[in-house]
């Protein structure tokens, strides 16, 4: 499991390889938080080539929206397959994110 | 794979049970689950209730075993029993905690804790799985999964 | 990672121990050497007496266990426990054989059996490892590393 | 760990990426055994992502060379790691095995 970022279009982009789990997600949040502090505002979180993510992986998604959104930025969530879908309407955070069927519209809708 | 030869290739009917024994190390859950998603598989599981429900919901019962039950002491165990039958499998992870009530855990899905970091691991157990069972056995948890998703629960 | 702050960063000179209980299943060995050289990786253990001396040398103990003492029976289980410590791992390999005598294994790098596929497995723990004790404790194996190189045997 | 299998200038070249060890070693075997009943005759093992190699996997080794070399083929391994190379060493398996240290030197020997 581990993280990419790249920027595009002034989003910064995380790829999250494996998976989204309490053993790796203080990883993907210390990664966030310092891209936030370095002054960038639009993020996007694509889950391609993820595994699965479990309560603590929605957990830090959840707290970094916020984070995010307190300084008024954005968090986008992108290419969820059709487990990672269940998980989201289950716990209802369908409700709570920006989530694209594409990485480009995505970035297009920032 | 250099496995016993199963004749047919394909798998047999024959239940298997085994058991597994880990130090509280978050980094452990991963490939544990790994492993034994990949048993399920060899055993003819697959889809979403494999990959979603199974891998999910014991990652849970592995992850509060070692933070709650356990706290994070690596020296302390956590054991994981396994019994895998051709209609469900069904799992028992046992930390060395006092056990303890899940009672009414507050429900993550209500519009005020929607942005509560914490509070999905006990709910997403219970929707992932067909049948869990936190009292039997005190200080532990016993999950059960069809192969098939069952009838519809009258709710 | 999500585990008990150090402190300092720095591994801390108290020694640590826990135990690992797996399924004879031959797959577990790469992830379960994958753990055990993380845990001595986070300790300070470095360069080649981790990634060959420890990593090879427990790998055969393992195997060992899984195939001869286990027959690879997926239901029997293989035990190992750790003692890390700042000068030196010790790690006790423990299958639900019969035991056995290693006695004379013959010597795999003869020019008569160079050409064998098998018979390096206690050869390689006896070279990795500085000490080995197959007696101790019957159907187990204990294997002690130094984390710096011994002074030379006199051999 | 996987396995990877190409070819070139008619050798055919496999990456062992990860352990050879005794839980894979026998997707290692077969995938050459089939190359070498199709007809091949020239291999090349390259070990550059290799992390370690145990007995079985070092047995696999020596059994493939038998057979390829019974076939009038032949095997050379490629890249070897400090770790590897004290291995073949200690095994005194570098007396039995062409060892090249790079791919292109063991591809133009043979
Ligand atoms: N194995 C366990 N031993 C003791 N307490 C537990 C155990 N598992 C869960 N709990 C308790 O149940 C609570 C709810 O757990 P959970 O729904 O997974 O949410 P979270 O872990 O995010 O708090 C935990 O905060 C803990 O107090
Ligand atoms: N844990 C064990 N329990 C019983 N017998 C064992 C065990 N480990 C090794 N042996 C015996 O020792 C022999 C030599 O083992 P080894 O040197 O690893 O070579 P190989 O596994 O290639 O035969 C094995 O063939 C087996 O008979």
């Amino acid at each position: 499991m581990s993280f990419r970022t790249s920027k595009q279009n002034g989003v910064v982009v995380v790829d999250v390889d494996g998976q989204l789990i309490v053993g790796n997600r203080q990883e993907l949040k210390q990664k966030v938080l310092d891209e936030l502090e370095g002054g960038e505002r639009k993020f996007l979180i694509d889950f391609t080539n993820t595994g699965y993510i479990d309560s603590s992986g929605l957990g830090v998604l959840v707290s970094l929206s916020k984070k995010i959104r307190e300084q008024g930025g954005e968090l986008r969530l992108a290419n969820l397959n059709e487990d990672l879908r269940t998980l989201f309407e289950l716990t209802k955070l369908d409700t709570l994110f920006n989530i694209a069927d594409s990485r480009d519209a995505a970035l297009s809708a920032f | 794979m250099d496995l016993p030869d199963r004749g047919n290739g394909r798998p047999s009917r024959e239940g298997t049970h085994f058991a597994l024994e880990l130090p509280s190390d978050l980094r452990l859950i991963d490939p544990a689950i790994g492993y034994l998603a990949g048993r399920l598989r060899d055993y003819g599981y697959e889809g979403s209730r494999l990959t979603l429900n199974f891998r999910v919901g014991v990652s849970e019962a592995l992850a509060n075993a070692m933070i709650y039950g356990n706290a994070r002491d690596p020296a302390k165990r956590v054991r994981v029993e396994v019994e895998l039958e051709w209609e469900r499998v069904s799992v028992v992870v046992r930390d060395e905690g006092d056990g303890f009530d899940p009672g009414e855990v507050p429900d993550p899905t209500l519009p005020e804790n929607l942005e509560q970091p914490g509070g999905r691991g006990i709910f997403l157990i219970r929707e992932l799985m067909d049948e869990v069972d936190f009292h039997g056995c005190g200080n532990c948890v016993r999950l059960v999964l069809y192969r098939q998703e069952p009838l519809p629960r009258a709710s």
